[in-house]
């Protein structure tokens, strides 16, 4: 925890250049890395959603279009995943991977207690608005995961290779964590309601919320690939798994087309959601930008103290940093029904995920350069 | 053939909570229910989590119950969801065929 | 504006029967109908091969009909597929915008 | 739990005027609608431009209103659309849970 | 104007060989382009369609598969339109696009004119009815340039590589300059009806209907994706391009494959829309059949005037000489309420989209042979 | 006929290794075999979606991408087919496909016979219920083809060329003999059953059910694209024609990668059907395994004598042990409303296809080189 004040600082000191005011070398380094970023399609497609909707186009994808690609981005992470796993465990055995891998549970602990208490003591949020938002920002975003791996392995820093089993990780404690909380602390108070009402407390969802967490979509299709690819690289002659490896691997045409689409959907929801931002007001904004910036930090920081390479730490960052919008909210809803979901999802979508898809992972990368991760 | 006055609980609402809904339905007293989705509009519509990327999600389900079944679903459903979720109920009389086998357990 | 009483008769089954049950309605009398795709749970809801991969297939249709070609539906219905198929059906009373243009052929 | 008479007006038609339907009710009137996509046919459908490649696209919209909004709603739709869309709508009775919330503007 | 009778007369004269009264040198030219065409997978999907439904057979494609083909479609014709424009752009600046550009321009002003024109005067239809099926010719399809691109690709005549960037251009203005006549000539009509019936006149949806159409989805994805291809390939480094070019490009195989399954429903369709051909009557089939012969003789005249090649020519004939089946219809029953889009559809479906896949891409071609192009 | 005792006794005698009472040697070739196949990630998908049913998990599969899937298959198997026949047509004509032709055409009409026979006289199940059954059973499921094919190409041991023509032979007859069967046995009961009710006997939709077979999307799209693909190959030039087979082709990643979603989806609904075990009883468990090794060595052994390679023995195994659950279902359900869908879906989807997936497709191909195919 002693890491935090730090954190802070170096991630303030990264967020300062943006606002112009630091040496020209560093900002002009950075403003590369962000050219390099933001002029390619996927953070363009991204942007293109949003302009649609704020002019009322006609775009429209089909749900079950935006359904199939997260399928398929999902699965693709885990059956990749899978199969440089088996590789890295050929080579190395667990030697690589459990630093990493208790790094990043740590990370997934430690996130969802900042952010409650950022949100109910310095925002003055009510528990169960900062305990739900806290669940969203302890748990990761897949589609952060896939962007930032591109970016990378554009910027021809390649993450290693067993990336995928951390965001695998880091899906479910942050929400774990944050329900916990949320549903102890507003437990007094749903008691004192309930006697009020003459109605007998309702037994809470949270075992139920957190069971749906945990064999939930995103980790049953991302550990299920992740084994099926580890294990099919064991025991399946290469030129059998060839095909499989074609459909799946994340450098391939399918998998950047793929994600062009998604985040052309993303932009058009977040477009939507743009319109609450005076709504959450600007405490929540500022969280949005800063909190990501601070848990990046802490994710390159402690990924590069475990051992984890450039690409490896800044894609590290990204995932911790990065907060999810499909696993999170229904869980909260069901176990927090009092917070308000226009907060954490216009926090999580129309703040944090373009943050990040456009400036966060290219700073995440110069910090990771900058702790000195190669 | 034989028409049986019944009544039919429609309940429209966010996806999180219509299955749920739907299940509690059979267990007050329910043969069965026919669920759809929608696309909703009302006051509290935006705390619709469904309604994040991917689309709007609202559903619609409908029970064909006696009376008594009828009023305890709402009664349940009114206490137990209204106050926090997005959600509109409402009750009307059909005529159903061969309807006596939809009052499995109506004197529950 | 003209309001006229008319009946609603909406039935819910399993897919292989319905769209013979929507046209049988219009040769029976009604002037069109609304179908619609629902998740239907019933006591046979099991017969429905419509569930095997690929998704739970039951469809709802609506027609607008004057009372006795609303009779002589439920009437066919009731005899043709009750015993065999997962089905429910009902009546109900609608006041219907310019109704007269949906009684046809109602002296069938 | 409180039950409220109230009205339903359903609307189907072509899905080129839904959207504006919709928001016309809401305008009207009603606190919100619930729209959801069926198949439908009647004597004007083949007019409906949805039916091109890509499917069929009837659209329908219920609104839970008190009555003097439901003539209201059913008035504007008779004489602004009737005439050239397909479309078909009805008005129904039902008793709304909670239903006084769903009254706001019916003074209007 | 006054090439209009010209292009009447050279439009007959190439109808009239497939009537097979004319020179056997040119017959059999066409003739061997048709068997070209025609026993190729794409038209014969399109027949298998239309065979399945006149027989009643089963097969449905969701209307999901079909609206996310279509987005794919467009998507893939603006990316690659705008990489291709920036080599253009890299080569030449605009000194070989802005010509085309007037043309394309001139035609989309041009062509909703003359279809009104025919259709009022020479086939008496009513005013809303005549404007409804203008606004359909005069705006164009984009399946019809992806048919006729890969045409002239596998006859090894590939189109400039500018022609996606027509295909946008040609979008719009016909829809709106026919909308606009029909709205004006029918106002008085309006008028009179309003008074007659005591209610106030109805507000026109005109403008709401063009903004519409100009923010409609083919024209935010192809335009969209037109400037993020443009943009991407000056900026980033081909090898971080390579997989986005690889899933978008036309000569690839998703895209011949996808177009496969959409002219596949397209068949299915209009297969339906056959069974109107007899309440639409003579008229209509000769107008759906001899209107973009004249059009696209008019495109690939002026194509060759501005400088197109041989393929870019016949694409450009393609395009002009095609009718909107998605952006007019609801623009149309909108606006001009009145109009029966029986006609409409069944014109712009059932004859002439299938006339122009079938015979008129490789007439065009012919005749761009015949005026030079090369 | 005289064929039945000895295949009983073959298939036995390959089952009873399973159960490990074997020599040494046959079972650890099969066990290899089984391994080979079991680990890859086809089967493997397929498992996931059992265990995400039985746990709950939240997998979900829009249908509208299993359909899309499964057209995409059906249309890839008629169109490779198609073109494969057409190499097969012009290297040997006729002379290497018709006797494999009438050999599973002869299967079709023999397999629904021994289905209905043993179910009715040895399990003592209804006309109805015996009927339905067998319809499913005497057609096949284009999938276990696919996953067969994907097996022997793995193995090194491609099939014949024309392979995909054979499933499109056999997907029909056996639901119409079926049908017929239980049609005619059943007419009797229902005259009585109609006399006592006072009302006219409904007129059977016998009739319309094997139309709406014979003409259902399976049939059509792989027949058509196997027309499709037959002429495109021999009148379009190969470098046209190669974009359309890259999408296509069986080898390529599209093929498996999309065989990989379709069996997770298959998983899950399986999953489901799994509760149903105990309804439908021993007798139905033991059919759906015991059948389809008698009829799959009836496949291998006369598709050897038929003059089919060793994978073409051991697909054409698969595919006529394979119970139909696409066509099948809905005509049966149509025409013989007496029997209950429960019964004939677990044993097709639940039992037959998990154990030909699992198991079946190794032990037909041990059978085919037992019977000495190459
Ligand atoms: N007046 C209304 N008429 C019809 N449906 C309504 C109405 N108000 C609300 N709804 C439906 O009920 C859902 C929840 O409403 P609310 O709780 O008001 O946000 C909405 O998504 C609508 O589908
Ligand atoms: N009590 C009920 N209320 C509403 N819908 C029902 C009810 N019972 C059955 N259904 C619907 O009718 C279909 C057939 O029902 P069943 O014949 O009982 O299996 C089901 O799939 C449901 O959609
Ligand atoms: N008699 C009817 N019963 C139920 N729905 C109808 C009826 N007639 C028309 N409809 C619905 O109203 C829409 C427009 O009808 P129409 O204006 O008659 O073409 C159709 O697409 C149907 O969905
Ligand atoms: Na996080
Ligand atoms: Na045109
Ligand atoms: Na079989």
């Amino acid at each position: 925890m002693m890491l935090l004040p730090f954190a802070v600082a170096v991630s303030v000191a990264f967020a300062v250049p943006l606002l112009g005011e630091a040496s020209a070398d560093q900002v002009s380094r950075i403003l590369v890395s962000l050219q390099k970023n933001l002029l390619t399609p996927i953070p363009l497609c991204f942007l293109l959603g949003i302009i649609c909707t704020r002019i009322h186009g006609g775009i429209k994808i089909p749900k079950e279009l935006y359904y199939s690609i997260a399928i398929f981005l999902l699965m693709s992470i885990g059956f990749i995943g899978g199969h440089e796993l088996a590789h890295e465990y050929q080579a190395h055995g667990v030697a690589t991977i459990w630093k990493p891998a208790l790094a990043t549970l740590f990370l997934g602990c430690v996130t969802p207690i900042t952010s409650f208490v950022v949100l109910r003591y310095i925002g003055g949020m009510s528990i169960a608005d900062s305990a739900g938002i806290a669940a969203h920002y302890g748990s990761t975003s897949a589609v952060t995961y896939a962007v930032a791996n591109s970016f990378v392995e554009q910027a021809g820093h390649p993450a290693n290779s067993f990336l995928p089993t951390l965001v695998t990780l880091l899906e479910c404690p942050g929400i774990a964590i944050a329900l916990v909380i949320g549903a102890a602390l507003s437990a007094k108070e749903r008691a004192a309601r309930a006697a009020e009402s003459g109605r007998k407390v309702k037994e809470s969802k949270l075992g139920e919320a957190l069971y749906e967490v945990m064999t939930g979509q995103s980790i049953m299709l991302m550990a299920g690939l992740l084994v099926i690819g580890f294990v099919s690289t064991l025991y399946m002659d290469p030129k059998g798994f060839q095909p499989f490896y074609d459909f799946f691997q994340s450098k391939g045409m399918l998998f950047r087309g793929a994600l062009c689409i998604f985040l052309l959907e993303m932009g058009l929801v977040a477009g939507e959601k743009l319109g609450d931002l005076l709504k959450v007001g600007p405490f929540l904004v500022a969280f949005g930008i800063l909190i990501p910036l601070i848990h990046g930090f802490l994710g390159v920081y402690l990924g590069h103290m475990a051992g984890l390479n450039l690409g490896g730490c800044a894609v590290l960052g990204a995932i911790v940093s990065s907060a999810s919008y499909i696993a999170a909210p229904p869980a909260v809803r069901l176990t927090l029904p009092e917070a308000n979901p226009t907060y954490s999802i216009t926090a999580a979508l129309a703040i944090t995920f373009p943050f990040n898809i456009a400036f966060g992972i290219p700073i995440y990368f110069e910090m990771a350069k900058f702790v000195g991760a190669q | 053939m034989q028409l049986y006055p019944l009544k039919i609980v429609t309940v429209v609402g966010e996806s999180v909570i219509m299955e749920d809904i739907a299940e509690r339905g059979v267990e007050l007293g329910a043969t069965g229910y026919t669920m759809s989705e929608v696309i909703g509009h009302g006051s509290r519509s935006a705390r619709n989590v469904g309604s994040t990327a991917g689309g709007a999600k609202t559903l619609k389900v409908e029970f064909v119950v006696p009376t008594d079944v009828a009023t305890t679903i709402l009664d349940e459903i009114s206490h137990e969801y209204f106050e926090h979720y997005a959600i509109i109920a409402w009750l009307s009389d059909v005529s159903v065929m061969r309807g006596e086998q939809y009052t499995r357990k109506s004197g529950g």
